[in-house]
């Protein structure tokens, strides 16, 4: 199994989704809040990884710019779950050596006041290995 | 020729609508299979009683196969559904007691498969060859 | 040491034939000795006293014997059931095979009964009477000066070991607690076989079913077996013969018989209880149950009347046949 | 003992190239019963036949034997062969020795080896073989037809026409179904009222149709060709046979704000009405939760200006007995129910509409007179959106939708997409739609005018969400083709909602023992070659009730099921096939097993009186097959544990003879 292959079932078995359910109605992209700010959009992503295309998604900003609403879940027909997907390809790329997204270090600049804690705290689950 | 060599005797139960026509299609496009497979007509796999398998296997039948419609086609709509959750009992209970599996088979053959059901009785005979005359069920009772 | 005593009951009887709900009782009656307890139909007071029993060996399920005696009762009659004998009772009244409104259904506790195997592995043949006193029973042989003194929790009968449920799933009036159904042990034996190599699994059978000698004690005993004509018996089955033949007989028999009775034995053990050569012929029930409830999702008959059994039933994604030697058998 | 006759056919070469035709006949004289045997170049052929009718005479055969081709070939020529020559049909059997011996043996010795052990099986079995009649059961030369829309209308007029009284029942007050409701209909544009009213008007007029409007069927019994079916007639409180239907009654009830729903409850009808002014039959109903007077007493209006006097508070429920020879399903659809979509704010706003609303919305004689007007302020829509396929093809664990494609939808969507161009060309149409499709004759050059001629924006894309904010609806929806997310401010929403069976069919299903699928359509015979009847015998199907249909294709169905249905009737008697089950009585137990396998609902139970040994009687539940249901699967034969229950033709006993013979 080359590369490809192998990022590819990866990311189907860590999100436990099947995306060749989807029928490209494109539900997930219309429902989307965050979709002007990515640059693959939710129903992109299903079929990028359905045929492999994993690499640039990887390099992707779009993978933090899910807000994981889950709408696109809770929409979707056909039970493809893009959300899923899209935290998968997520995990993938944070669980590279030093491929945090976040350190402890970026945050005192960026800190806001009005943040609760709570939420520091869940970003950083996400952003880090 | 080999004289001694040693065939088995299969009994194939077919369903009337599907497999039996299977076989015959089989016989249409002149495919071969051992003759040691022998055929017996019934309406519907489910007309397939136990006992009938048992009653080959005690005359001295070396495997029995069952072949219906494909699940979902059957003639009478469901008879093969029963026959599948019947024979999945009751073939699991003949391994249980230690006969060997591969004697019994049920299959789905659609009156096009002509060409499954000669792979598949050409299989089936070549399973049941390599285990042998069927002593277990012979002996069951009689301890060495 | 059971929970209820022979002096409760019959006073329970006694009361219900005094205010006329039932007008006769199906009840234990005492044997040649104190274990063989038979099932008897009791028509007063005096009958009662004289005759009915209650103690560890009281094992009989009494459901099958609703069928006959259905009949032979003008009123209703009254039927002391255990909480496995009430699982036959609703399979029973699932298959129509006795009237409902002419019985009246008390339910007992039930501490598990005694297996006279069991207690002649301790004491020994001859025993000549067993008495029962608190937590023990004093059996007292003919060897022996001194009565033995066995705990019933020694010698309990396999099917109450491994006891699948307390609960009563059908009663009129209940005599204690109406009990759970409980976790047991009793796949246990069938997975030990299941682990086996089909050359192992052969020798303990063909060592079990030869001994059979076709006495039909299981299918006489057996709540599921209720034919009017068994087609052993019947001439005209094709399958007829009374005693083995030939040597193929006994394996048909025995896995015909649980192949009749398969979604419909509830697991009460009568078979293997009566069985005079000790052949488990619990464990080829129990893998018929285990196998449709792996295959099928869990069905316990008789939990409710009117269930459909798995073998009368299907869904379009049910198991191939072929599959199901492959579900992690050591010999797969 | 039979005396058995064995005929070998050489069939030319095909047979005797690799079967020793002369050795198989000369072996199987020695079986058990055998008395005469031969062979011949041509079994089938004239000379073949009356070699075989000859030996019958000559030798007093009671049974033959065939070994030739399959017997799917020629059991029937042989079955007739031994009827002329005045044997029982069923006395014969064919060893197949072309088939499935000398086509797929290459060897002489095997074939031929073979060959005798195929006909040693034949001949076993046809030693065991009883003589068998075919039933013959009466046909009672009438139609039930369940469902007045224009599944149950035409199929009603075929039959009457063909000279058979029908009766249709209609649980609505009128006949006409979803067809009535319809504004224009794909993809010739005529209006549907100017082509299915006159349709019930003749179904009125016919002679041989009787409509039971407000009824249903509470019991059926009986099978093909003798079904006793109960009707319940509702109580409507107007006299059917007195009302002229003039409507003065509706005009002076008070009771004004009843939720219409021919008009799918956006407007309002009277306690008292007339769901259209078509209606057949064009009598008043009073609707008993809404009445004052049924309801209180107070009031009796419409008595007091009725001047036919049709009016009667008192009127109970009737049940009407009568026996059909064939029953015809049409009861139709419904859209789903869209309360789950939330996304879509069919609940929060009233501009958010389902495509049979939108119908009501643009028919002349719906709420708004034809104007399409939003339901919420009554203004002129300006921006519309229609959303293709909501709730069909979902995943099954959805839970939401159907897994089916409702298959009317798209058509239907640019009907209306373009005929509100047509109508309002300052209109903006938007279709959001995930595939377009429209086959059918003229369908797809008709969706293609809608995009060319009309400019209806077909956008490939769904939509995901409807805010309702002020009087606009806020629609964001994806774009997949240009890869963009659309905002649109639209002023009426419109969603092409699922059809579902109507809710009536599984409780008639069980009621007729027909089967249904998982999303409760009924079961075809089979779903190619018997399209419009069910497995079971003596049911038909018509319509929606069958799968999703549009009307061209519920017409053509309504047709094809009462040519079913006039070719049953125009028996005068029913054969059976005698290979059925059968139950013998003194050793069933009456367990109930065979009745639950029994996929045709043929085995019903029935107490016996039985003689016991010591001279009382018993009374035991039996089982009792009918002959003219059963298809002669043999699921019950199986289950049956006492063996009582056996199949003709193919007995227990038979059968293993067989397996013995074979395994000798």
């Amino acid at each position: 199994m080359d590369n490809k292959e192998y990022l590819r079932e990866e990311i189907i078995r860590r999100s436990g989704v099947n995306p060749s359910k989807c029928m490209r109605c494109g539900k997930c992209s219309a429902t989307c809040p965050a979709y002007d700010e990515m640059e693959y959009h939710p129903h992109q992503f299903v079929n990028m990884v359905e045929s492999g295309d994993i690499e640039p998604l990887l390099n992707s900003e779009s993978l933090y710019k899910c807000l994981s609403c889950f709408a696109c879940i809770d929409r979707c027909p056909r039970n493809v779950e893009p959300a899923k997907l899209v935290e998968a390809v997520r995990l993938t790329a944070i669980r590279k050596q030093g491929a945090n997204r976040m350190t402890a270090d970026d945050v005192p600049p960026i800190i806001d006041e009005d943040v609760p804690p709570q939420l520091l705290v869940s970003a950083f689950r996400k952003y880090t290995k | 020729m080999q004289v001694n060599e040693y065939k088995p005797l299969i009994v194939a139960f077919c369903c009337n609508w599907c497999s039996y026509a299977g076989a015959d299609l089989a016989g249409n496009n002149r495919l071969n299979y051992p003759a040691e497979v022998k055929i017996i007509r019934v309406p519907c796999s489910c007309r397939v009683n136990p006992m009938f398998v048992l009653r080959a296997f005690q005359r001295g039948a070396d495997g029995v196969i069952i072949c219906g419609c494909h699940p979902g086609d059957c003639h009478y709509t469901s008879g093969n559904y029963y026959t599948r959750r019947r024979m999945a009992a009751l073939f699991s209970m003949l391994d249980y007691l230690g006969i060997e599996k591969e004697r019994t088979r049920v299959e789905w053959v659609s009156a096009a498969e002509g060409a499954k059901f000669a792979a598949t009785m050409n299989d089936f005979v070549e399973k049941v060859t390599a285990l042998g005359e069927n002593k277990r069920l012979e002996d069951l009772r009689c301890k060495k | 040491m059971q929970k209820i005593t022979r002096e409760q009951l019959i006073e329970k009887a006694v009361s219900l034939l005094a205010d006329g709900t039932v007008s006769c009782v199906l009840g234990w009656s005492k044997g040649e000795f104190d274990y063989d307890v038979t099932p008897a139909l009791f028509n007063n007071e005096e009958e009662l006293k004289a005759n009915f029993v209650f103690n560890d060996f009281c094992g009989v399920n009494f459901s099958k014997y609703l069928i006959s005696k259905t009949n032979k009762c003008d009123g209703k009659i009254l039927v002391f059931l255990k909480p496995c004998d009430t699982y036959s009772f609703n399979q029973l009244l699932t298959e129509h095979r006795f009237d409902r409104e002419k019985v009246y259904a008390v339910g007992i506790p039930c501490e598990g009964m005694a297996d006279i195997a069991k207690v002649k592995q301790i004491c020994g043949d001859g025993i000549s009477s067993i008495a029962f006193d608190g937590e023990k029973m004093a059996v007292t042989t003919l060897y022996d000066d001194a009565p033995v003194m066995i705990s019933t929790a020694d010698v309990l009968a396999e099917r109450c070991v491994n006891c699948k449920s307390k609960k009563h799933v059908a009663f009129d009036e209940l005599m204690g607690d109406e009990g759970e159904v409980i976790d047991s042990n009793r796949f246990d034996e069938v997975e030990k076989l299941e682990a086996m190599t089909p050359d192992e699994r052969f020798a303990f059978w063909q060592n079990e079913l030869s001994r059979c000698i076709r006495c039909n004690a299981c299918r006489d005993v057996c709540p599921a077996c209720t034919c009017e004509k068994c087609v052993f018996d019947n001439p005209n089955s094709g399958v007829e013969n009374k005693s083995p033949a030939n040597s193929f007989e006994e394996k048909m028999f025995h896995i015909i018989r649980a192949f009749h009775v398969a979604g419909r034995c509830t697991d009460c053990g009568e078979c293997s209880r009566v069985c005079p050569q000790n052949i488990p012929l619990h464990l080829l029930n129990r893998k018929f149950i285990k196998d449709m409830n792996e295959f099928y999702g869990e069905y316990q008959a008789g939990a409710e009347v009117g269930l459909r059994a798995p073998l009368v039933d299907y869904t379009l994604t049910d198991i191939e046949p072929g599959e199901v030697f492959d579900r992690g058998d050591s010999d797969a | 003992m039979q005396r058995v006759g064995v005929f070998v056919c050489w069939c030319g070469s095909n047979i005797a190239g690799t079967v020793d035709v002369e050795a198989v006949s000369e072996a199987l004289k020695s079986e058990p019963g055998v008395v005469f045997s031969t062979n011949y170049q041509y079994m089938c052929s004239q000379a073949g036949q009356d070699m075989i009718k000859d030996a019958v005479k000559e030798h007093n055969l009671t049974g033959i034997v065939v070994c030739s081709c399959s017997p799917r070939m020629h059991e029937a020529t042989f079955r007739k062969t031994a009827a002329a020559a005045g044997l029982n049909p069923y006395m014969v059997e064919i060893a197949n020795i072309r088939e499935q011996c000398s086509w797929v043996h290459k060897d002489m010795l095997t074939g031929t080896e073979k060959a005798i052990i195929l006909g040693k099986a034949a001949i076993a079995k046809v030693n065991l073989n009883a003589p068998l009649t075919p039933g013959e059961s009466p046909v009672t030369k009438r139609a039930l037809v369940i469902g007045g829309g224009i599944a149950g209308i035409q199929t009603a007029l075929d039959i009457a026409d063909a000279g058979f009284p029908v009766d249709i029942v209609e649980k609505k007050p009128t006949i006409g179904g979803k067809m009535a409701q319809l504004d224009k209909t794909f993809p010739t544009l005529d209006c549907a009222a100017c082509i299915l009213t006159p349709k019930m008007v003749d179904v009125a007029q016919n002679e041989k149709i009787r409509i039971f409007s407000y009824s249903e069927v509470s019991e059926i019994k009986g099978f093909v060709g003798n079904f006793d079916v109960t009707i319940k007639k509702n109580a409507r409180f107007v006299k059917e046979d007195v009302c002229t239907g003039c409507g003065a009654c509706v005009e002076k009830c008070p009771m004004k704000k009843v939720p219409n729903e021919f008009n799918l409850g956006m407007d309002n009808r009277r306690a008292i009405y007339i769901p259209f002014a078509q209606a057949v039959p064009k009598v008043a109903t009073i609707d008993p939760n809404a009445c004052n007077m049924l309801k209180n007493g107070k009031c009796g209006l419409c008595a007091r200006v009725c001047t036919a006097g049709a009016i009667d508070y008192t009127q109970k429920d009737e049940y009407i007995e009568e026996k059909y020879g064939a029953i015809v399903v049409a009861t139709g659809f419904n859209p789903i129910s869209m309360d789950k979509f939330d996304e879509f704010a069919y609940n929060q706003s009233k501009d958010v509409i389902t495509s049979l609303e939108f119908e009501r919305l643009t028919n002349a004689a719906g709420p708004t007179a034809g104007k399409l007007l939003r339901p919420s302020d009554g203004k002129h829509p300006h921006t519309i959106v229609f959303v293709q396929c909501v709730g069909s093809r979902c995943d099954a664990c959805a839970e939401k939708g159907k897994e089916y494609c409702s298959k009317i939808c798209c058509m239907y969507t640019a009907k209306h997409a373009m005929l509100t161009r047509d109508k309002y060309p300052d209109t903006e149409v938007y279709v959001f739609y995930i595939d377009v499709r429209t086959p059918g004759k003229n369908f797809d050059e008709f969706y293609r005018r809608a995009v060319e001629e009309y400019g209806v924006k077909y956008i490939k894309g769904m939509v995901g969400k409807v805010t309702p904010e002020g009087d606009v609806l806020k629609v964001q929806a994806s774009d997949l083709i240009a890869n963009k997310q659309l905002h649109i401010d639209a002023d009426l929403v419109v969603l092409a909602a699922a059809i579902e069976p109507d809710k009536s069919a599984r409780p008639l299903a069980t009621m007729l023992t027909a089967s249904m699928d998982t999303n409760d359509f009924f079961t075809e015979a089979h779903p190619k070659l018997r399209p419009v009847e069910s497995p079971t015998a003596g049911v038909f199907l018509s319509g929606a009730c069958q799968g999703p249909k549009d009307i061209p294709e519920t017409v053509s169905q309504a047709g094809a099921a009462a040519s079913k249905v006039i070719g049953l009737l125009a028996k005068d008697k029913l054969t059976g096939n005698p290979c059925v089950a059968h139950s013998n009585e003194l050793m069933c137990n009456g367990c109930s097993s065979c009745e639950r396998v029994c996929p045709y609902g043929a085995i019903t139970y029935i107490d016996k009186e039985f003689r016991m040994p010591d001279r009382t009687t018993k009374i035991r539940r039996v089982a009792s097959v009918n002959p003219a249901v059963c298809q002669g699967c043999g699921a019950c034969t199986v289950t049956c544990p006492s063996g009582a229950m056996d199949l003709n033709g193919f007995a227990n006993l038979q059968i293993m003879a067989e397996v013995d013979a074979i395994c000798k």
